[in-house]
């Protein structure tokens, strides 16, 4: 199968720190890909070349949408273009809109896919007034799926921090996305709360069709979750496989893991 | 050595904390465990003077610190890591391990603890002239406890910190948490969300529901507890 | 050649004007991320406190130098406590609160302050002496450049070199620095963030009050209105310089300074702040943060 | 022990407190002397080398300063205070004002009353009320619009009175060179404020918070001082005099009737700016503004296109400065550069923020009362910018989010049955 | 009570307080006089001061304000800006206007505005002066123009381009606008320098006018220095000190021997224990010429009132005046003066 996000020889320079160094990585459709490695391995880094934020200094990051096969090279756009081309994400410190309501929250992550202008917002017409009930709707079904139903009219900042997460995740499918980078959404959890957040990705997965690529240490997660596992460090990708193979690897024991894990 | 006693906070309208009474002893290490949003940071805050109790009390080495200024607190004897690293951006990490130690006036001392921690976290030496903002996260958590390290602290308070961090470190930190407290004798309040980890450093814990202390034992009685079990180690 | 000497040394002259009201402004910035409006007030009163310290001296027959260094300190004190009070009154309620608040409030005391000063003593320009004597051995070069323009110069040197020292490599410096990127944080390792405030205002308003002595008698005049005037301008050289760094305070003054000085000796001064906030704009265009501001990408 | 009561113990602690707040009232007295001392004790006059003291005034500084800080403490106090009383309760706090805004049984009667209160004003008041009320009415829509920029968007904005003067200059050019009426320039004008609001726009796309304050600052004094500079084109500071009132069929009318016509009219302009900064807030652009300001690389992220949100929001604040403007010069019938200092842009920045930044209400509150206060305080004579100045502090300190809050709009939303095939997530 | 209502209305805050202000005190001792002899009409006068910061837009409320509150006559206002748009409002309501400084000269000379008058004479008629004196006397060849780029300032500066333009005896090397409350002009001054002009000529007032004189003499520059009523101000004097030595400007003809210009003066310094501000003279002219002219009126009606002024003489501390159908004052005119020994004298 063709992969939808192929990266090739991705790389980072902060000034003289090379952060990233010749990363490959690719995800098909329909797979769960986790990103893992030691601290200031560059994992955060890599999707902030990917989604944008970062302008990569070389390298190439080719898509191919599921909806529109067409691959195309993303790298270099801005992080508007690229989250309409449909790659969306989280962030490892949290960014919400503090001073909005949850729904709100999730509201603004539909906004790429709505289309009233100006004149639309002051006349309200019959179609921009359908838009704005249908985003509603659609955020507030959202924010269902993901168990949020109960803070809707909520301020992101009053939410608790494990909520505050799952809130990003929301905020991310609004966009309608192919794929979804997460970035540590298992930080800051109890094993309690993670178990619930593996089930909520597993089900975005199967209902939406969304492919994930994720980032995290909770290696308990990452094993039960994952496809394929790539692992880095030091900017560079020191492994790749299935998890069964990765908790063996004896690379990636000695640069993270620290002991072999039950896969 | 250190007690709350009913102690009450708000954050503007919300009761965050509601009636929370502990007590940790001169060279314990206890760990405080409990959902998102129980409470556990507020009670840090609280102890410290940042987010000061409206009511009730709390007693270090015997002398009242409620509503005391922080820095006087500090001064006593107490550091925390806070939530979320709270690394100064633009200081180097050089610098953000001298803050730590601000209070400090003995030179040598300091500069042996600035070893120390080097010693601890090698890769803090490697980046010690990188601006503490763009670390990695998980450098920066490292750098979070060191920091609170450098002032040596009687009482170290260290809120999540694991968090983000790779399976290695977080080994490695909970190692640093036993040996600082039996070879420095500090004594440690630790809150996390690995409780199985934190109790099993742990000599006591408790348990925070919705901001109130709904339980609390041994560690190693907690481990075994079922409701902890089914609730908190995801057993 | 010679006339671009001139307008160079006029440049620098003026720049060391505005870079003497922007330090104490950059500094408060850099500390408590507050545009402090009624900073160019703090200069006035200084200006206005030692105009009247040296009247009265004068008149009570004091030797010159006496009533200079008199005056001066005097000054000094009483802007630190006008600053002190207001940083107090004013602002500490609005820690937590909106940063346009703040500002806000700063508009308001800076409206005070002026009508206070204006209806306390006089809306009429008053004559402030030439304190600073015309030195011998500057005489020839003074169809250029006049002895009170090479003591501001010097003195604004000196309270820059003074002010990064400071900030640098004092301790409290490192927790000015500290209080200024994480408050709450600060506390945590012990620092006495009141204190921290209260002492950059101090410093802060000190510095203005140098300013306010130096500048007026080399202007000649005050009223309760020249602070506005030049709080607007050292603000802008402030920003220019990038805000928070003491350095860039001083380097946007003299930008700004130059740019004034070279555009309306070689084009026309009928347009001078126009060009010069033109060419503020480019600036920030291509450096976003200033000229010595740290760039603000910041790690997401 | 025993002996004291409970009652008494309370009494005692409160004498002490009180006999301790006087004290400390005592302590700022003394310091407030020390401070006021030279410039309010001491005049000197140069000429005649003759000095002034002026012993009574330190006198009523120490009084005042004694009175005011007890007043003030007191004030603190019970703000503290009143937060923890809110709290007690348990609820969220939402402010008085905000309850009766929501409150459909207050807002209806409250909406008549102003309603009519607004119609039949200028034929209960004199003349003099109109026009200052008209002036009052041109801030609601100045602020209304720097709203868009500063309150909604979060972009500082100092250089709003740029766009007031292209309004102004406009229907004072226009209608000079050419003749054009004012109804016809009422959107012209309100256009070209727009498109100098996308000039300004665009240099400063990159810039944040103070730099942005600087350049739009820098923008604002530009065009005053073209005004002022090219007499070809603006007159220069001499202005332009005898700019003809709006015209109503060409009826003739004397300047009470003019005033009432302007009035009335005004109403009518703000009603629309109301209608149509309303739904902007309450739309998919305003909710990007609002993103904008909280966050703006998780806007970004979110598919949010920065450039142009920001650049609508500078065209559309634009806007509203623009109709401002030319009735602004239809009003005074004399306009010159004077009037679009940078202190008219601050004094609109004060309306929005001392009226509480994003919220509608608010806006027109602070804009009645910023501009109606200095008007009343016309008794005070040379003391009411000193009082206004006060006032400002004051108001800041009290009620920093501004005098009315804003409240996030809730949505309404149908229970979806979602078949989750998971079941529904445990979340506590 | 019955009273005659006087309106004072100029800037009395802001930047320009120092221009509105003397006219107050010059209101107030005049009207106690009066008040103290029996008023005006046999009715006590009262004073309505309302402030209108130099703003156009302020004014209009400003006039609004005394005319719903019922004054008889005006004085004021201060700054032909907000002069011109506060006329309409009073026209409206039939109110003489006098204002003791606004010196525009459209104001009197477009003829729309019948019911103002002044008590300084127009810009133009101090150009002239200027440029007379400049060409004839002191037969200056290169000349540059100067201003500070404000109302009166650049106005007055525009007509001495267009008087000198227009003779074929010098030229002018040198025409901009300085930006007011700057802190230092050294670049403009090194440029006139490089212009070799003789003379400059400065249109505004006497704070940017000592600061540019002090440089160009500190930068041993002799240029001579022509300027206006703005300048001619002791304060002038007192700031630049000796550097103002030998600067010449123009101003309302001297007044110094005139018995009520003393006794105003004094009465000033006995009440406020200061010295007058700028146009305080004008404005105590100003305030009796308004209270006479309603008394030989014998009512306050607009008609009689407007007509008494301009037939009926006056004795004020600026002679003995009667203001022309425009609205000028009729025997207030300009001489040159200049500063020796640190005061202005007249020159004939
Ligand atoms: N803007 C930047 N400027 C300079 N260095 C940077 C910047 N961003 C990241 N780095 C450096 O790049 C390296 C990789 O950082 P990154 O955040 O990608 O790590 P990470 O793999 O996400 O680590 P963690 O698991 O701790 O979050 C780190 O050493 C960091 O210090
Ligand atoms: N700054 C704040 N403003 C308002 N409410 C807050 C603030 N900080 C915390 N809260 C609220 O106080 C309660 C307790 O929060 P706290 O951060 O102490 O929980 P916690 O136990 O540390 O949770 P976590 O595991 O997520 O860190 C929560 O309901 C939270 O929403
Ligand atoms: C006080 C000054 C501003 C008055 C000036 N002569 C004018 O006509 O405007
Ligand atoms: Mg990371
Ligand atoms: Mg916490």
């Amino acid at each position: 199968m063709e992969p939808i996000l192929d990266v090739q020889q991705l790389t980072m320079d902060f000034g003289g720190l090379r952060a990233l160094d010749k990363v490959d990585l690719d995800v098909r459709q329909g797979e769960i890909v986790a990103l893992i490695g030691p601290n200031g391995a560059g994992k955060t880094t890599f999707f902030n070349c990917i989604t944008g934020i970062y302008n990569p200094t070389g390298g190439d990051v080719m898509i191919s949408p599921p909806k529109n096969g067409a691959a195309q090279r993303i790298n270099g756009l801005k992080p508007n273009r690229v989250t309409e081309k449909g790659l969306a994400r989280t962030f490892q410190n949290i960014r919400l809109f503090q001073n909005m309501t949850v729904l709100e929250n999730v509201m603004i992550g539909c906004h790429c896919r709505m289309k009233a202008g100006i004149l639309g917002a002051v006349l309200r017409g019959i179609s921009t007034r359908r838009e704005e009930e249908a985003v509603v709707q659609k955020s507030y079904s959202i924010l269902k799926k993901i168990g949020l139903d109960k803070h809707v009219n909520d301020f992101a900042k009053n939410l608790p921090y494990g909520a505050q997460r799952r809130l990003e995740i929301a905020r991310a499918m609004a966009t309608e996305p192919f794929m979804l980078l997460l970035d540590e959404p298992a930080a800051g959890m109890n094993p309690h709360e993670t178990q619930e957040l593996d089930e909520l990705i597993l089900r975005i997965r199967e209902s939406e069709g969304i492919s994930i690529l994720l980032i995290e240490h909770d290696m308990k997660l990452v094993m039960s979750l994952s496809d394929r596992i790539f692992v880095m460090d030091y900017g560079k990708k020191i492994a790749q496989g299935t998890p069964a193979a990765i908790s063996k690897n004896s690379d990636v024991i000695k640069a993270y893991l620290g002991e072999e894990i039950d896969a | 050595m250190l007690s709350l006693v009913d102690i009450h906070t708000y954050y503007g309208n919300i009761h965050a904390l509601k009636g929370v009474s502990l007590e940790v002893k001169e060279g314990e290490i206890i760990t405080l465990i409990g959902a998102n949003g129980a409470g556990k940071t507020t009670t840090l805050m609280s102890i410290s003077g940042i987010v000061p109790p409206r009511n009730g009390n709390v007693h270090f080495l015997g002398e009242a610190i409620t509503r005391v200024n922080p820095n006087k607190i500090v001064s006593m004897g107490i550091s925390q890591v806070p939530e979320g690293r709270r690394i100064f951006p633009y200081l180097s990490v050089l610098e953000n391990l001298d803050m730590g130690a601000f209070l400090r006036n003995d030179q040598e001392g300091v500069k042996s603890d600035l070893d120390y921690v080097f010693s601890l976290f090698p890769i803090l030496a490697e980046r010690r002239n990188q601006a503490g903002g763009t670390l990695s996260g998980g450098e920066q958590q490292m750098l979070a406890i060191s920091r609170a390290l450098m002032a040596r602290p009687r009482l170290l308070l260290l809120d999540e910190p694991s968090l983000g961090l790779a399976p290695l470190i977080v080994k490695q930190i909970f190692e640093i948490i036993k040996k600082i407290n039996s070879e420095n004798n500090t004594t440690i309040f630790l809150v996390e969300q690995n409780a199985n980890l934190a109790l099993k450093v742990a000599h006591r814990g408790y348990v925070m529901e919705n901001g109130r202390i709904t339980l609390s034992d041994a560690a190693s009685s907690l481990l075994v507890n079922e409701e902890v079990k089914k609730a908190y180690l995801g057993i | 050649m010679e006339y671009f000497f001139e307008l160079f040394l006029g440049g620098l002259t003026r720049g060391s004007i505005y870079a003497l009201i922007a330090l104490g402004y950059t500094m408060v910035y850099g500390i408590v991320q507050l545009i402090n409006f009624a900073h160019g007030e703090i200069y006035m009163i200084g200006a206005f406190t030692a105009l009247i310290v040296i009247s009265v001296l004068t008149i009570l027959g004091w030797n010159q130098i006496a009533i200079l260094l008199i005056a001066a300190v005097v000054a000094v004190v009483y802007s630190s406590a006008y600053g002190y009070t207001m940083e107090k009154i004013a602002y500490k309620p609005l820690r937590q609160a909106p940063r346009l608040s703040a500002l806000i409030s700063a508009i308001g005391m800076s409206l005070f302050l002026q009508n206070y000063v204006l209806l306390a003593q006089t809306s009429d320009f008053m004559p402030f002496p030439g304190l600073i004597p015309d030195f011998e051995f500057m005489e020839p070069y003074a169809h250029i450049i006049g002895s009170p323009e090479v003591v501001i110069l010097v003195t604004t040197t000196i309270v820059m070199v003074l002010l990064t020292f400071l900030i640098k490599f004092t301790k409290i410096g490192k927790a000015m620095r500290a209080t200024a990127q994480d408050r709450d944080m600060a506390m945590l390792v012990g620092v006495d963030v009141n204190r921290v405030i209260s002492v950059t205002f101090i410093i802060g308003s000190a510095t203005a009050a140098i300013g306010g002595v130096l500048i007026a008698s080399h202007i000649g005049q005050i009223n309760f209105y020249i602070g506005f005037i030049a709080g607007i301008k050292a603000f802008v050289a402030a920003v220019l310089g990038g805000i928070g760094s003491i350095p860039g305070a001083v380097l946007g003054s003299l930008v700004l300074g130059w740019t004034e000085s070279f555009f309306t000796g070689y084009i026309s001064s009928d347009y001078e702040d126009v060009f010069a906030f033109v060419f503020l704009v480019l600036i920030l265009i291509f450096r976003p943060a200033g000229i010595l501001g740290r760039s603000t990408t910041e790690k997401v | 022990m025993g002996s004291l009561s409970p009652a008494t113990m309370r009494i005692e602690k409160q004498t002490s407190m009180i006999a301790n707040e006087l004290k400390k009232s005592f302590q700022v007295c003394i310091w407030f002397m020390f401070l006021t001392f030279p410039i309010m004790v001491i005049r000197v006059n140069t000429v005649e080398n003759i000095i002034e003291w002026r012993w009574a005034n330190l006198f009523f500084v120490g009084i005042g300063s004694f009175v005011l800080s007890a007043v003030w403490r007191f004030l603190i106090r019970r703000k503290e205070r009143g937060s923890q009383e809110t709290v007690a309760d348990g609820v969220d706090r939402v402010t008085l004002s905000q309850r009766l805004l929501a409150d459909r049984r207050f807002t209806i009667p409250a909406l008549i009353t102003v309603g009519v209160g607004a119609v039949a004003f200028p034929f209960v008041f004199s003349i003099y009320q109109t026009n200052i009320m008209i002036t009052a009415l041109i801030y609601v829509l100045l602020g209304l619009g720097l709203n868009i920029v500063v309150g909604v968007a979060g972009l500082l904005d100092l250089g709003y009175a740029a766009f007031y003067c292209v309004g102004a200059y406009s229907y004072a050019l226009l209608n000079y060179h050419f003749g054009l009426g004012f109804w016809t320039v009422l959107g012209i004008g309100a256009g070209l404020a727009a498109l100098f609001g996308i000039i300004l726009g665009f240099p400063v796309l990159r810039l944040r918070g103070d730099y942005l304050a600087i350049v739009t600052l820098g923008f604002g004094e530009i065009i005053r001082l073209i005004m002022e500079n090219w007499n070809e084109f603006s007159f220069g500071p001499s202005g332009i005099a005898n700019i003809p009132r709006p015209g109503f069929f060409g009826v003739d009318m004397n300047i009470e009737q003019a005033t009432i016509y302007i009035y009335f009219l005004m109403i009518i302009l703000s009603l629309f700016t109301i209608f149509v900064v309303n739904r902007l807030q309450n739309s998919r652009i305003g909710r990007a503004w609002i993103a904008l300001r909280e966050d703006e690389v998780a806007c970004q992220a979110m598919g949010i296109d920065k450039r142009k949100t920001k650049l609508m929001a500078f065209a559309l604040g634009a806007t509203w400065a623009g109709f401002a403007g030319v009735v602004f010069a239809a009003k005074t019938t004399f306009i010159n550069p004077a009037s679009f200092t940078l202190w008219e842009s601050i004094n609109i920045l004060c309306v929005v923020v001392l009226g509480g930044m994003g919220s509608i209400v608010g806006v027109i509150v602070g804009a009645f009362i910023l501009i109606l206060l200095p008007e009343y305080l016309r008794f005070l004579s040379e003391y009411r910018i000193l009082a206004f100045g006060a006032i400002l502090v004051v108001m800041m300190v009290f009620r920093p989010g501004g005098i009315v809050e804003t409240v996030r709009r809730t949505y309404q939303y149908k229970e979806t049955e979602h078949d989750v095939p998971h079941g529904r997530p445990a979340a506590q | 009570a019955d009273t005659i209502k006087l309106g004072v209305a100029g800037p009395h805050s802001g930047d320009l307080a120092s221009y509105g202000i003397p006219t107050i005190k010059a209101a107030e001792l005049v009207v106690k006089e009066i008040n103290a002899k029996g008023g005006v009409l046999g009715k006590q006068v009262e004073l309505l001061v309302e402030d209108d910061v130099c703003k156009p837009e302020v004014a209009t409320n400003t006039a609004t304000k005394l005319v719903s509150e019922g004054v008889h006559v005006v004085l004021g206002h201060i700054c032909s800006g907000a002069t011109k748009a506060a006329l309409g409002i009073y026209k409206d309501s039939s109110i003489p206007v006098m204002s003791p400084s606004a010196t525009n000269p459209a104001l009197t000379q477009s003829g729309d505005y019948p019911n103002f008058f002044r008590t300084i004479a127009s810009d133009d008629a101090q150009a002239r002066l200027e440029v007379d004196f400049a060409l004839d006397v002191l037969k200056l060849k290169k000349i540059a123009v100067l201003h500070d780029k404000g109302d009166y300032g650049k106005g007055l500066a525009e007509f001495a381009k267009a008087f000198l333009e227009k003779d074929a005896r010098a030229e002018v090397v040198f025409y901009e606008g300085i930006t007011p409350g700057a802190v230092d002009y050294s670049a403009v001054v090194q440029k006139i320098k490089r212009s070799k002009a003789e003379a400059v000529i400065f249109g505004g007032y006497h704070p940017e006018a000592s600061k540019i004189v002090s440089q160009m003499r500190k930068k041993r520059m002799d240029t001579v220095f022509i300027s206006d009523d703005g300048v001619k101000d002791d304060t002038f004097i007192k700031v630049a000190q000796k550097y103002a030595e030998g600067v010449y400007a123009t101003g309302p003809m001297d007044v110094s021997k005139n018995s009520m210009a003393i006794a105003a003066n004094e009465a000033h310094q006995k009440t406020y224990a200061a010295d007058p501000g700028a146009f305080y003279l004008n404005a105590y002219a100003a305030a009796i010429a308004l209270l006479n002219a309603i008394e030989q009126a014998g009512s306050t009606d607009y008609a009689a009132v407007t007509n008494a002024l301009r037939t009926k003489d006056v004795e004020t501390p600026l002679g003995k005046i009667r203001f022309d159908d425009r609205g000028d004052a009729i025997g207030v005119g300009f001489s040159m003066y200049q500063v020796k020994d640190g005061a202005y004298v007249e020159l004939k």
